[in-house]
């Protein structure tokens, strides 16, 4: 059984869930009812449009590989919600919902899925390469690991020119195991680098479950390196927040890099060839965090609980993130494919006046 | 045409897919040598990314078939090392893309040790995966990687096309004595075809002629030769006779069989599925108008990946891949036929 | 000859080595943008393994001129980082022999990443240092890496010989806004030549004629213009006039010079320090068969490594490395002379 | 200032040194007068070697570049003659006197230096690359950290075969921080490898002092993969082989990888181009060193105070690693160079009887 079942350990700077229900204020955990809800549409929309993608990709409208991150949506939220609009995120392949959190439109995610000319890398990169750098997003790269050099640069640039932001850099369980790791995080706390390390520990690297490839917990493996690490229940989207709202902060107030370990669960096969169940992983066990553990569901019963939403409420949100997911689906399905003489567009930045750039005998405009 | 026996007679055949002859080409020899063992990413419980290795924990057990950590750069040296000890390892990359990270272990390590140690330290290993595109995988996930494993000297590589080649050029990788790299489809792995039953070797270093003609040849390597065939079938329709020459081997290089094709057709088209600046393609042209410099009566033309990194969008990568298209026309353009768009 | 001057006049000019005209090169780009560092194992409290950034430390400080840990994939990579996000880092490699650690983050990030963005995240960057063998250094620390960075679309490449193009060619580079390898020589750093006191940019993709000749076109790149230079001088001796088309910019490729010198000589031997196998040179050979196919009088021929690790032992590291008597053969050989031994 | 200069903190298996002398049964250590005066032997031998490999390098003999361990021949002879003649040791490039140490008679070193024929690598591999499997020496590495991955494979063939030898890996203190270093150890761990790692911490990576380029103390670097740490001197010869004599066993009893940070210092340059001090480390910091830290000097001292040495006995023992050492390179430099037909000999060690493996149109024969 993967780490990702354990009893989360919270951090301290987190405050306690669960009794901190303010009805009178109507707020919890000290977030207003319009915050929760906003939260919550957050979340629902991450799921309905992951939902729809799914679909999308059932008929062929989207291809390749394609790594739902449902069941995980409360770090997209949780972690990326409480960050400046000019702090930088960056991660792997699994980042249709962090994307949307960072603020790429849906339109233009599901258009990227798409691979049109609306999507946020053109219809090049697809659904492993999103990336809108308006909006501080740096991609979606699909060599594990190898985004953690590049947030670890990220944080530089931010160091180099004296700004306050910082840079979330998450990564899979997997990842953890690559060189680039011990690289990235020994250098960041030499230079002591504005970065975040967020661990999406969903307990399997595929089909490996990280016990299976650590003998230790993931706790440790940032300590060798001198870098705090912290756990949070990615599953709890309030605290998680609070969590990446206090962490950030200390972070642009100069506290060096962090290392989290956020513990969630995949709802989905790793990508869309693979089942939900069976190989790695019991329907039993899957079916036990479906349970207990979905983000959304938590969040929904805890306001429910607490008097701060109505069943009516619920269903206008779901409402609305269906028909944003609708929208962006038909936005995607709207939007032209690249046109092809675009192909050697973006190769180089610059085309240099003299020689040639293609050797192909085909690019020849260009070179 | 076909993987051609090397085993003599009438050996009984079995159609199956080219993942079920790497499988069988994996059993055979670790079946008969105990020192063959496999290693990667999946490939035991999960019974490999792309199923390749289906059964063969359960056959072999978690001594022989080893589940990895995402760790490129330290199991390919794991493995270089335990070669290094004499054990004949098979190192599974999930895919060759990702074996960039190991490149270091391959080229400084593997290549190399023979040599450095003055032949007292053989790399009996193989480095196996698929190379190239798939469907939409994008830039970072289809890319071609037979230059990296080519250029330096110390390394062997194989590239088969069928599922007979499949079973036999990886039996050869593992019984060699080098590092031999082995790189595969991942759109070959659901092809099928014929292949011998029994204990099936084929020798490295001797290319495959899959199809015989006079007019033209179309040389290639790995999954491009069944974009070869289909363009060769589409040439034949216009009565143009191309003949493809499947090389097999990338290192070592079957020449004879280059240079006779040459000699025969006087025209060539080298076709490969990766990036034109200094890919295989241009070593192989080089090495005709080297040795074969009065035999050709065209220059020798090149179908390669269009000299972009992958794009994801369908209609753009399909534009990047070399296709038969590309390919029949480049034939008739060493043909000087009419109606050829230059 | 030598570096052609693009800042137009007669610019003042002082002999200084290569070495220096690297560091000139650094801090006149460093010295106008405030975007640019260097960053690499030794270059700050050292003054750069090979001395190339003598006194930049103290010019600049500890922001801009920076040592890091041996980690090359992780220092590469965070170049690259810093370059997504707009600055223009110099990643010294102490030699690229070790870039092999690095090659992911230099293919699948920086070569890839303006293409999978749709042009939004250039990579403003150069990745320097020397490539090549330098002296009985064996078989790891003696490798010529142009191959792997030239194949993959999306770097450029340079290859500066003299002190005057090293200065101009690594401030090109820098300015340049794609990721540029500057491959030097650690037996360039002393050659003495040269160099415009001012401002100096050579424009990438313009080859060089080092020497001009009407009998043969050796062409060529990086430290072996050197050594093209004196095979020139000894066939001269013979009253053979080799030209000597240095490239020094291999992506861009400046074509139409090259095929300039072969409509010229009509005879050409590529020399270069690496590997033949899927080397520079067979593409340079490829794409003269394909675009000047009936300008030649003789196949052309290349002068490369011999296809071995290098050896440490001097003899034969000297046997090993292309060396004069090799081209000069070679030159013969195309010029159907009498007396050459094939 | 780097670490080296700390107090060496002891690890607990080694007994105590300086209060286990028994003069009367002529011991100290546990170790006998005969063996105190081999180590002697060994480590002067190592010295002196070194020493004519140094004059040979400054009349042009040896070429390249020449790493000397001057300085560091506690470790050599420490680490490795507690070893079985079957264990296996590997390491960088740093690495004459652990070849000797392992059993490469001291002419096919000098050889290989020498690029001799008669040179453990047949001259083809320089001061960088000594092999010799027959004594279960493994080279010899030029890429920094390449080693440690080639160390962990050598294990797992131990472990495959199900042999009981162990396998020792020697690597720098800089190549900590290279990538492989995570991979390997956590592999080892995962997989419970017989298999040392020893950190040869003289406290600089060429000119760069470990704690420029860590936060963290060598000791917490393995913790991460859950391999244990020890520390010891490895100036102190003797509490160095009681220390790796009783790891050796515990390994070979099934106790799984293990982490030596061992203390030292380079007396020397990195490389013959490298001056003794003045850029990174300062003259004062180098005498402190030679003065108080010579592993040679100090065990002669402890030797002579407790009356195991006397003054002519240690000449003698000098005198035969000096006319070693001149025999090395007598040898060495009677040696012929490598045939010129040799030249393609060894790339691979399968000439496949189809096909041409040599592109160059040289290796004809071969190919
Ligand atoms: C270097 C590299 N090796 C292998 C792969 C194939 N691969 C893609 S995702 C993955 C598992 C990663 O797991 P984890 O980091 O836990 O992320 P998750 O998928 O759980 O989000 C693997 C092995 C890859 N993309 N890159
Ligand atoms: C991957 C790699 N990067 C850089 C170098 C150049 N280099 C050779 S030795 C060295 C320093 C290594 O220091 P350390 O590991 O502490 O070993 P020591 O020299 O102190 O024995 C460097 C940077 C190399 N050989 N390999
Ligand atoms: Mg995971
Ligand atoms: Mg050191």
């Amino acid at each position: 059984m993967a780490q990702a079942t354990q009893a989360p350990v919270k951090n301290g700077e987190a405050p306690a869930a669960g009794d901190d229900r303010d009805p009178a204020a109507n707020r919890l955990h000290g977030f207003s009812r319009e915050e929760l809800h906003g939260l919550l549409a957050d979340m629902l929309l991450y799921r309905r449009f992951e939902e729809k993608a799914e679909e999308a990709y059932a008929i062929g409208r989207i291809g390749g590989f394609c790594h739902l991150h449902i069941g995980q949506e409360g770090l997209a939220a949780g972690a990326i919600k409480p960050l400046r609009a000019d702090d930088l995120v960056i991660t792997a392949y699994r980042e249709h919902t962090q994307a949307i959190a960072k603020g790429i439109p849906p339109r233009a995610v599901m258009a990227e899925l798409y691979g049109r000319v609306g999507g946020c890398s053109g219809g090049r990169g697809g659904s492993m390469h999103l990336f809108d750098t308006t909006v501080g997003f740096y991609g979606g790269h699909g060599i594990v690991g190898g985004q953690i050099p590049l947030g670890a640069g990220l944080a530089w640039a931010i160091r180099y020119r004296g700004g306050d932001q910082v840079c979330v850099c998450f990564m899979g369980d997997a990842a953890v195991n690559q060189g680039a790791f011990l690289e990235s995080l020994n250098m960041s706390a030499v230079w002591q680098l504005p970065v975040i390390y967020v661990v999406e520990n969903n307990g399997y690297g595929m089909g490996t479950a990280f016990s299976r490839v650590s003998v230790t917990e993931m706790e440790v493996r940032s300590g060798a390196y001198g870098i705090p690490a912290h756990t949070v229940n990615g599953q709890d989207v309030l605290e998680t927040y609070r969590f990446f709202e206090g962490l950030a902060e200390r972070v642009r107030g100069g506290a060096g890099p962090q290392f989290v370990n956020a513990i969630t669960y995949r709802f989905r096969g790793h990508s869309m060839s693979d089942p939900v169940s069976g190989t790695y992983r019991s329907k039993e066990e899957v079916e036990a965090h479906l349970q207990g553990e979905d983000p959304i569901t938590i969040l929904r019963d805890r306001l429910m609980d607490a008097g701060l939403l109505a069943q009516e409420e619920l269903e206008t949100i779901d409402a609305a993130a269906r028909a944003a997911s609708e929208d962006a689906a038909d936005f995607a399905d709207a939007s032209p494919q690249p046109d092809p003489s675009t192909l050697y567009d973006h190769v180089y930045a610059e085309i240099n006046p003299h020689g040639r750039l293609f050797l192909d005998g085909r690019g020849g405009s260009h070179g | 045409m076909g993987g051609s026996s090397w085993m003599g007679g009438a050996a009984p055949m079995a159609e199956i897919t080219y993942r079920e002859a790497l499988n069988a080409a994996m059993c055979q020899e670790m079946d008969r040598d105990d020192s063959v063992f496999l290693l990667g990413e999946e490939v035991a419980e999960y019974d490999g990314a792309y199923k390749v290795s289906r059964g063969m924990l359960a056959r072999y057990g978690d001594r022989r078939v080893v589940d990895s950590p995402i760790s490129e750069l330290g199991f390919a040296g794991l493995c270089v090392g335990a070669a290094m000890s004499g054990l004949r390892p098979i190192c599974e990359f999930m895919t060759f893309n990702f074996s960039f990270l190991a490149l270091d272990q391959v080229i400084n390590s593997a290549a190399k040790m023979l040599y450095m140690t003055n032949g007292q330290v053989p790399i009996p290993m193989v480095f196996r995966g698929p190379t190239g595109a798939a469907l939409q995988l994008s830039a970072q996930h289809s890319q071609a990687c037979e230059t990296y494993y080519v250029h330096a000297p110390g390394v062997k590589l194989v590239t088969p096309a069928t599922p007979a080649d499949a079973k036999g050029l990886l039996a050869a990788a593992i019984r060699d004595d080098d590092p031999v790299a082995v790189m595969e489809g991942e759109l070959l792995y659901n092809v099928r075809g014929e292949v011998p039953d029994e204990e099936y070797v084929i020798p490295l270093g001797v290319a495959d002629l899959k199809r015989a003609g006079d007019d033209v040849s179309i040389i290639t390597h790995g999954k491009m030769v069944h974009v070869a065939l289909q363009a060769a079938r589409a040439l034949a329709r216009e009565e143009i006779e191309a003949e493809v020459l499947d090389l097999r081997s990338l290192r070592p290089l079957d020449v004879d069989a280059i240079l006779a094709s040459v000699a025969k057709t006087n025209r060539v088209v080298y076709l490969e599925e990766g990036w034109p600046f200094a890919g295989v393609g241009a070593q192989i042209v080089s090495l005709i108008q080297d040795e074969a410099f009065d035999d050709l009566d065209a220059p020798v033309l090149r179908v390669t990946q269009a000299d972009v990194p992958m794009p994801y969008a369908k209609n753009l990568e399909q534009l990047a891949k070399p296709g038969v298209k590309a390919v029949v026309e480049a034939c008739r353009k060493v043909l000087y036929m009419p109606g050829t768009i230059t």
